[in-house]
């Protein structure tokens, strides 16, 4: 049945409507999970605040459980959905900088968008330097053009990769959310204590 | 501590893990819906070809990365992810409008820093954000949070490696936060 | 800390762990045999080579041609446009997305249709959609339109415009004098399906 | 005051919703009334091999009644059948060949150890009935070459086809590139002066650990 958009059954005009709406949700649910404070968020950092690892597992958790349910009722068809191709060298240079990116900015693109939408300058600043970044990024694109492309292994998933079923997977990534809840509950704990002053 | 204080001071956030299961199920419907995930950086992408095709043309039309995303019979503008994270912004204005968390413009830092300092950190991290998101193929939440959830192996990969570096790196910066 | 907690990442675990011991499904992305069998005795999948024969010299943008014979027969002889896919490659764990063709039809044919219509049942539990059996195959292909042959005298007027219709497709296809334009056809560029569409965004 | 100490109501809430739904999808799960039991490539292997094809001499020994093994079914439809068939054949159109019943009795006939030989006009006719019982498991099905019109013309010296062969088909009954030359004066196949397209089929190993999910 679904993905409903690439299956036809929703036509494509329908397709930024739809788009719109899951943005929507999508920034509400940033919002008031409390994505729109930087301070909230790099808590993840220093052991004050773990709510971006609490949303994001839980959000990965649910996201991979329905999918391979829905893919197992026949909802969904797994093979239609877009997997994220992954490109080994680029990628890892690319998530090296961000995590750097990550604790200076305080924000990632999703969430300094709603932290613009309730008025924070520092996000404003944000979104300015990732134009800016993308901006040279594209300048000076002939220069790692083929380190760009290289390491190409095609839309591997998980499972492939360590050949196993994504299933298992699935178990082993809820397994270790479940224990990082616990650990990061007991560290959160400990390092507010000792914090004399913290505002959001 | 002073409970009631506490309390006061605290902004009505939702419980991270609500949070947690609502993100994932709007993922989930993203999914069905779309057969791809979320993404926000890619909107900021178009509008830099954008900006760049319409103040020097013939510039972005040599540009090998930006020549991709230029078509004739429309502006990259109208991208899928551009009306997403134009949606993303109005969420967050609902959230904020909602919670009461929408006030005067303001800067939200560590008490031991200037404003300048955090606005030049601002800066420099969205920068680094913008080039690591074109070499990761997207950012925290179009590899990170949708990769991993669709069971991409890339999005394993940069979201492990950007939490860790993120871990690597954040002592050097604890003045920034703390 | 609540007892919800608990029993929320118990459910996690139990959804999760569900998953592993869900009875393997094998067969959900194949048509069911009941669908199968309905299509099956549906005579709709047969085109004849008339109908064929027109959709070539119309260079139908949508006709594409299959060619399910050995690859060496293939190379003595084939249709225009023809792709090859021998019966046997159709086990191939790749077949599905090697005979994906968006929208377009596809007509499978053989020296005859009993080649044709094994790949064609093949082919339709694998889940393939827009497929069809030429009629008779290349051999009724030989015997109507390359070597059509003249109706009696008492024939209906149909019978000769079909004959006429068919004189003309053969010197069409033996090269005859009729001049062909080159009509812009698609070339029909077979290239494995990939996973899915791929974002145009970065993020 | 943490936000963990504060009760997950909603949570908890939502995670239900989450679990009713997936509950909905298993129960909702239509389970199909047969299943495959041969995979594509075991048909096609099939498909490949003559092993269920039954020859028109063969049937002498069935109207002699010498073999009673083998249960003829004719699978056309019943105005066809009353126009003539084969003595001895029932008649179950294609359609009802998988119906309950049916497929009760062809499972009883498969465990008697008798073998259903099913017959259409032609061979082609009667193939797709014949593939798909194969492919749902009945193995005992046999298809008749040449089916009731060869039969029709042949069946007063049966024996005799033994040295026959035009119920073969499958078979070149030209040399198209001979033929399809004609008066041409192109070497090309077929006049038409349109480069081939090749298919170039990768062929991947097959990789059995990756079975599951995606």
């Amino acid at each position: 049945m679904g993905p409903l958009i690439p299956q036809g059954i929703i036509p494509m005009g329908w397709d930024f409507v739809i788009a719109l709406l899951i943005g929507i949700a999508f920034g509400f649910v940033l919002e008031a999970s409390g994505f729109s404070s930087s301070r909230n968020i790099t808590g993840v950092f220093y052991g004050y605040n773990f709510v971006v690892l609490r949303v994001f597992f839980t959000a990965v958790v649910v996201a991979m459980i329905g999918l391979q349910y829905f893919d197992y009722f026949g909802w969904i068809d797994l093979n239609q959905i877009y997997v994220l191709p992954t490109f080994l060298s680029p990628m890892i240079v690319g998530a090296i900088i961000m995590g750097v990116g990550f604790v200076l900015g305080g924000f990632c693109p999703g969430t300094s968008y709603t932290a613009i939408a309730i008025g924070k300058i520092d996000a404003m600043v944000f979104t300015g330097g990732l134009f800016l970044g993308i901006f040279l990024f594209s300048e000076f694109f002939p220069f790692f053009e083929q380190f760009y492309y290289s390491g190409n292994m095609g839309s591997i998933t998980i499972g492939e990769f360590f050949g196993i079923s994504n299933n298992l997977v699935t178990l082993i990534f809820v397994v270790i959310a479940v224990i990082a809840f616990y650990v990061t509950w007991r560290i959160e704990l400990r390092v507010r204590k000792n914090m004399t002053q913290y505002k959001f | 501590m002073n409970q009631e204080i506490d309390i006061q001071d605290r902004p009505k956030y939702i419980n991270p893990y609500f949070g947690g299961v609502l993100l994932g199920l709007v993922l989930l419907i993203t999914f069905y819906i779309t057969g791809r995930g979320l993404g926000a950086s890619g909107a900021v992408k178009s509008a830099v070809v954008t900006t760049v095709d319409k103040v020097a043309p013939d510039h972005a039309e040599q540009n090998t990365y930006m020549k991709a995303f230029i078509t004739d019979d429309h502006s990259p503008m109208f991208n899928w992810l551009v009306f997403e994270s134009f949606g993303i912004f109005i969420g967050g204005l609902l959230s904020g409008a909602l919670f009461g968390r929408i006030k005067k413009l303001r800067i939200e830092k560590s008490p031991s820093i200037t404003n300048k300092t955090r606005l030049f950190a601002a800066g420099i991290g969205g920068i680094l954000f913008g080039i690591g998101s074109q070499f990761g193929r997207g950012c925290s939440s179009g590899a990170a949070l949708s990769g991993t959830a669709s069971s991409s192996f890339g999005g394993l990969l940069v979201m492990l490696l950007m939490f860790g570096t993120g871990y690597l790196v954040a002592y050097f910066f604890r003045k920034l936060w703390i | 800390m609540n007892k919800n907690y608990i029993i929320l990442m118990g459910i996690l675990i139990l959804l999760a762990a569900g998953l592993l011991v869900l009875p393997l499904k094998n067969n959900s992305k194949q048509l069911d045999p009941e669908v199968l069998m309905w299509d099956i005795v549906q005579p709709t999948r047969y085109v004849s080579t008339d109908e064929v024969a027109k959709m070539i010299i119309e260079h139908d943008p949508l006709l594409v041609m299959v060619d399910v014979r050995s690859a060496e027969d293939f190379q003595l002889f084939s249709l225009t446009n023809a792709i090859n896919f021998p019966l046997d490659s159709l086990a191939l764990d790749d077949a599905k997305s090697a005979l994906t063709f968006n929208k377009r039809n596809m007509v499978f044919y053989s020296n005859d249709d009993l080649k044709s219509d094994q790949a064609w049942v093949i082919a339709k539990r694998l889940g393939l959609k827009n497929i069809y059996v030429l009629k008779g195959g290349l051999n009724r292909w030989i015997q109507t339109i390359i070597q059509p042959e003249a109706p009696a005298e008492t024939a209906s007027e149909a019978e000769f415009n079909l004959y006429a219709f068919r004189q003309g497709a053969s010197q069409y296809f033996t090269g005859g004098s009729i001049s062909i334009d080159q009509s812009p056809q698609a070339e029909i560029v077979v290239s494995r399906k990939k996973k899915a569409k791929a974002a145009e965004g970065g993020c | 005051m943490h936000v963990h100490e504060l009760n997950p109501k909603k949570t908890m809430v939502t995670m239900i919703i989450f679990v009713i739904v997936i509950i909905i999808g298993l129960v909702t799960l239509s389970k199909p009334r047969l299943n495959y039991a041969i995979t594509p490539e075991e048909t096609v292997m099939l498909a490949g091999s003559e092993e269920g094809f039954f020859y028109p001499y063969e049937l002498e020994d069935i109207l002699d009644k010498t073999i009673d093994t083998i249960v003829l079914v004719d699978i056309r439809n019943t105005f066809q059948f009353g126009r003539g068939h084969i003595p001895g054949a029932e008649n179950i159109s294609a359609v009802e060949l998988i119906s309950k019943e049916n497929i009760k009795r062809l499972e009883a006939l498969k465990d008697a150890g008798q073998v259903v030989l099913i017959y259409g006009n032609n061979l082609v006719e009667a193939n797709g009935p014949y593939m798909l019982l194969r492919q749902i498991g009945f193995d005992n099905v046999k298809v008749l070459m040449g089916g009731y019109s060869y039969y029709n013309v042949w069946k007063d010296k049966l024996g005799d086809s033994y040295s026959d062969d035009s119920y073969f088909i499958g078979n070149a009954q030209y040399d198209y590139a001979e033929v399809a030359k004609g008066s041409s004066v192109s070497n090309n196949d077929n006049g038409a002066p349109e480069p081939k397209a090749n298919v170039a089929v990768e062929r991947k190993k097959k990789n059995k650990a990756v079975e599951g999910g995606c």
